[in-house]
């Protein structure tokens, strides 16, 4: 097969227009999805070619649209729909949660809700306390929704396709920072499944199970440490929220014995901690030491990019923790090779060195 | 209009009613457990707007759906067995009385969080709309629910789109048991989805030919692409909001108030018409009745004679 | 002091009145406040004695009013708003999770929010997939909010008037089959703090966590194994889910090396698991044995009576998960004596005997 | 009107658009680095709005906040240091663009969830009602925060108790870059209001004059108990959405739109009308722009050297 390296946000249009394109019943929704911005370029082109029955804008009625999307999955319809940031999404909890979770459940199977809604997950450039949450553990909560946060473009692709043809409701939470990173991502339409962690990187060390943009950064820690300082760790991607693949991560704790979990959120309540207590729960005696949770710290996200700095974790924590756990020397001239590898390329709140922002 | 449609429209009403009447004289047996808003009253709304659908129709609801659902064509044994929590229940028992269901019928569904399913009903017409079908969709509530701004982001869209969906506000003056006049402006209701741009009108919501007629028109436009209807009917719950019985003792309407609704019943009322124009109807009322009770009886008896669910049957489906 | 027992709603009334008189910025409101049924009684009363522009019902408006509660109360007012099911107060989560938690925070500290919510979890005669949830990890996940679950009567009133006191937005979340719980409550004005966990039973064999109503079950667990069996158990009410008092909890699986935790919410992404991960982190070294999580499952609350008998765990659950720990005998004739203590009175899915719903 | 209230309006209309104007020509310095939602084109309604207020009074606003903040008093050299993320913000840079507050200017927040703060400013209006206080409370949102259903359940609970609130809304025609007529269906905003039983008026949001007018008007009612009042305005917005910079190579405006739209421009039209009135004003106008622009170099400065928050600033006040 062809190598063709797109952006995830390439890969969500394409998913989309395949979709689109093989299911006349598939519809986009979302403020902006038809705009010259076109939901950072992930739209682009689709009412053009789907037109405007098929491609819509839609008011600034977050529990209403969801609830009208509700409604025309139940009637035959399988809508997309967009929020652009995850934060607006909380405007639309009661539909999400007292309906589409629950509507097959309630009626005894007798009816489904085949729904999308994708949601971004703001960060850098100042996006701030209202423009930045990373909500998925409040989403994940409730029985009867699919919560999926996907980080490579091949598996946005084919996840977000994986989703449009699942018969529930599937909460598919992109990362601002991941929209502009490339992967070889195949041209025909395919599936990826949902609620199944992959392995990114091997090693015996440690297992570092990480959500969505944690998992790009995870996976920068697990080379750098590789190459610096010999230590392998296995990093799994986790991809899903809800199901949780606790399955897999046991796997891996059974061969390392240690846990991190690195999540995307704020740490109280984080679905980093829900991976956390299983594991604890099912795998007691594979865990050598105590498990580590990296997170976001607990307080909304400060707009001013003086204070973002040290408000993400990144892959440093990551790999300070594994040498923790590992008992490695961090005085060594290998830690500093290690801690120049992990460097970030450019001001810390844009996703490269070429932004000049606002997003 | 006919004898014969005046008949089943009081027929309709009639089955409504001691329907309800049955499932209250029964509440207190303790075999329906779940709580129960009856519409004993407002049955008008329920025949007359149900009367200008047809079958292929999609009807959405809301907590006091019993009347709706039976209007609409709703199994009667399904939701009776349902209020039991029995595995024949239209829902298996995972409902009871406040989620019901019947696809066959048109009846789309009805949940208690108040406003919960009108942007359903507007999804669902914007799928017939989009599938160019001559479905319509019809949505109950109250006149508490008008409040939920839900329903003004459902109206926005609907009107935006023109689709072919008709609001029905019951507005029986309560929500629970706190007035209009504590919850909104004294204003009319139809007119703010005037403003939205919608055709709205207002009726009696007990006198049944009254419902049927605006339903009438309301349907057809909507049905000919003329956009969403609102319809806000007047009404009276008879009984206490939640639960089987009368609620006088409450204090928070007076005897009066409580006489003077019942008085306007529109059972009776509509009885009196159809006798003053096509004679003594006694006869074939007693025929409704009897066949009604029959149906009733039955459906109890299928009810407490069905499967009653194991643990088994409250797990799975959680997923599609 | 005078011994007197009233009921958790009687404890609650009490509370809000006499906070109402002791401070006239506090302000009540909710659908059905001056009700004849006032809240389950929790506000009998309340308006004959303060009037109407202290004691207010509300329109069917669950954001706008918590909104509007909101600027009251950053307008110097200290609002206690009551939803008569906590299914209610997803509609609010856009005010209360954007602007209740964060305003405070995000405006430097230059205005705070000091606003009650009360939010009630229904169980019992059919309440149904929409109106029993117990969502108090949903909103727990949002630093900047306080989410206190109290269980006994005494402790309703003081943290109630603690929450009142307070100067950050509590959500003070009443399980509906404590209401009619009588317990030795002062007349007087008295403070609970929040925040912090109550050992309930003390023990050496296994620390049982519990959450509202599922801490009045571990006490009944408690006692049977105590009197049946003669194992002693910790009983911890955990009254507050944040802050999660993660400190009494250590100190109990410190002595005892082994922890069950109790929620009243379905299972995944529970608060019971956040607890779990905080011990397995913090004093995994303290842990003899993996812990347990005992919660209803992870499916919508169905409506029959005939299927919610076994949705929700109760004492024998707690029971025997502490024997499993303990390794004790299930054979013996001492179970049975404990499951007969356990058994409970009257009708699975009402509050006691003389019930006839519906509630 | 005297001449020098004229000029006071003129110059902080101008004063708006410079420190805007500097903001856009520095942005791309990268020093400023938040979403920012500037207001040029829009300044009559800001300044007419809050020329009729008092400095008790109340405002609320939202994602485009700059000019409400500035005609309200809010301190420039706070903003700019916000908008730079420094200790010496309004909100010690934890907020940035969208977040502005100046409680001593009666500049009571704004922030950027659309439709977030319309409850808060009822919330307060109804606490300055309990409290028989003479404040009155103005809220500042778009046309698109008009399809948030918590602006309805917001103007239904404000009519209910009379409360003294004034919704502004700046009806620019876009929300981002959707037109009006892809969200709402053709009517009026105003009537929705009214519909409601809110006082609602409707203006040209480029005449200063009479933003102000229909202003002391709604104001004045509001103070004396008349409850609340709607006014919506007109306007256009000059630039991209969010950003510094022109965006008519985005094209879902044509140029000729643009050109028309800043054609209307309040500022210069209200030059030519006081210079109509009064004669020549341009000295007046050179000596303000002079002071302005002093006001804005200074204020950069303050910013560019106040200090930079550290990570202990990013920690605490989590809780009060
Ligand atoms: C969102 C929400 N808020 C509150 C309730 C509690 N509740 C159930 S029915 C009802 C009254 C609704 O009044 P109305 O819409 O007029 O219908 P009616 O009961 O009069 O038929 C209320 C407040 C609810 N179920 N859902
Ligand atoms: C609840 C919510 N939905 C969507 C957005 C994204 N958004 C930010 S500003 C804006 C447009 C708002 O339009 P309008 O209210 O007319 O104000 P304008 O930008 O024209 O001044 C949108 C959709 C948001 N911030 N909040
Ligand atoms: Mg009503
Ligand atoms: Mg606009």
């Amino acid at each position: 097969m062809k190598h063709r390296d797109i952006t995830f946000a390439e890969a969500i249009r394409e998913g989309l227009d395949q979709s689109m394109e093989k299911d006349p019943r598939v519809i986009v929704i979302g403020e902006g999805v038809p705009d010259p911005k076109a939901i950072f370029n992930t739209t682009a082109g689709l009412r053009d070619k789907y037109g405007n029955r098929r491609v819509f804008d839609m008011p600034l009625s977050e529990n209403g649209m969801t609830g009208i999307c509700i409604g025309a999955a139940l009637s035959g319809l399988r809508p997309v729909m967009v929020h652009q940031r995850i934060d607006f999404a909380l405007l639309a909890m009661d539909q999400l949660i007292n309906n589409a979770a629950k509507w097959h459940y309630m009626f005894d199977g007798k009816a489904s809700v085949p729904l999308v809604v994708r949601m971004i997950v703001g960060r850098g450039w100042g996006q701030g306390p209202q423009h930045s949450q990373s909500l998925q553990a409040m989403f994940a909560h409730a029985p009867g929704i699919k919560v999926i946060m996907p980080t490579t473009a091949y598996d946005a692709k084919g996840m977000l396709i994986s989703a449009i043809e699942d018969n529930n409701p599937v909460l598919f939470i992109e990362h601002r920072l991941l929209h502009q990173i490339k992967d070889n991502v195949p041209e025909e339409y395919y599936r990826v499944p949902l609620g199944q962690a992959k392995v990114l990187h091997e090693g015996d060390a440690v297992t570092v199970a990480a959500f969505s943009y944690m998992a790009v950064e995870a996976l920068v820690a697990a080379k750098a440490l590789k190459s610096a300082m010999g230590i392998g760790i296995d990093v799994l991607d986790m991809r899903s929220v809800r199901p949780l693949d606790v399955a897999s991560v046991l796997n891996s704790v059974r061969k390392t014995g240690q846990l991190i979990v690195a999540d995307t959120a704020s740490r109280t309540g984080s679905i980093a901690g829900e991976l956390i207590s299983q594991v604890s729960e099912q795998a007691f005696d594979a865990l050598r030491t105590h498990p580590v949770r990296i997170a976001c710290p607990d307080h909304p996200a400060p707009t001013s990019h003086f204070m973002t700095r040290h408000y993400y974790p990144g892959p440093q924590m990551i790999a300070d923790e594994v040498l923790k756990m590992v008992g490695a020397d961090k005085t060594s001239t290998n830690y500093r090779e290690l801690c120049a590898l992990m460097l970030h390329d450019g001001p810390h709140d844009a996703p490269n060195r070429g932004f000049t922002g606002p997003f | 209009m006919s004898h014969s449609s005046q008949l089943a429209l009081l027929r309709s009403m009639l089955r409504i009613r001691r329907i309800e009447e049955a499932i209250a004289d029964r509440y207190a047996e303790q075999e329906m457990r779940c709580p129960m808003h009856l519409c004993i009253g407002q049955e008008a709304i329920a025949v007359g707007v149900c009367a200008a659908l047809s079958k292929g129709d999609s009807v959405f609801s809301n907590h006091r759906a019993h009347g709706h659902y039976l209007a609409k064509g709703g199994s009667l044994n399904a939701m009776v067995a349902e209020l039991y929590g029995r595995s024949t229940g239209c829902c298996g028992g995972r409902g009871g009385s406040m989620h019901l269901i019947d696809l066959d019928a048109g009846f789309s569904g009805s949940t208690p969080i108040v406003g919960g399913t009108v942007p359903l009903a507007v999804g669902a017409a914007w799928a017939s709309s989009l599938k160019q079908s001559e479905q319509v969709t019809v949505v109950f509530f109250g006149d508490g629910c008008f409040e939920e701004g839900v329903v003004h982001e459902s109206m926005n869209f609907a009107k935006l789109h023109k689709l072919p969906v008709v609001f029905v506000c019951e507005n029986n003056n309560f929500s629970v048991y706190t007035r209009l006049n504590e919850r909104q402006p004294e204003r009319p209701l139809y007119r703010v989805a005037e403003a939205h741009g919608l055709a709205a009108y207002t009726g009696n919501g007990n006198d049944v030919e009254e419902v049927l007629a605006i339903s009438r028109k309301a349907v057809g436009l909507a049905r000919q692409g003329q956009g969403p209807q609102f319809i806000e009917l007047h009404a009276y719950r008879w009984r206490e909001h939640c639960g089987p019985n009368f609620d006088d003792e409450l204090n928070y309407r007076t005897a009066q108030e409580i006489k003077a609704g019942i008085h306007d019943c529109p059972i009776a009322s509509y009885t009196r018409k159809l006798e003053k124009e096509n004679g003594n109807i006694h006869l074939e009322i007693e025929r409704c009745e009897a066949e009604i009770q029959r149906e009733i009886a039955a459906a109890f008896e299928f009810a407490l004679s069905s499967k009653k669910p194991s643990i088994d049957d409250s797990q799975g489906k959680v997923y599609a």
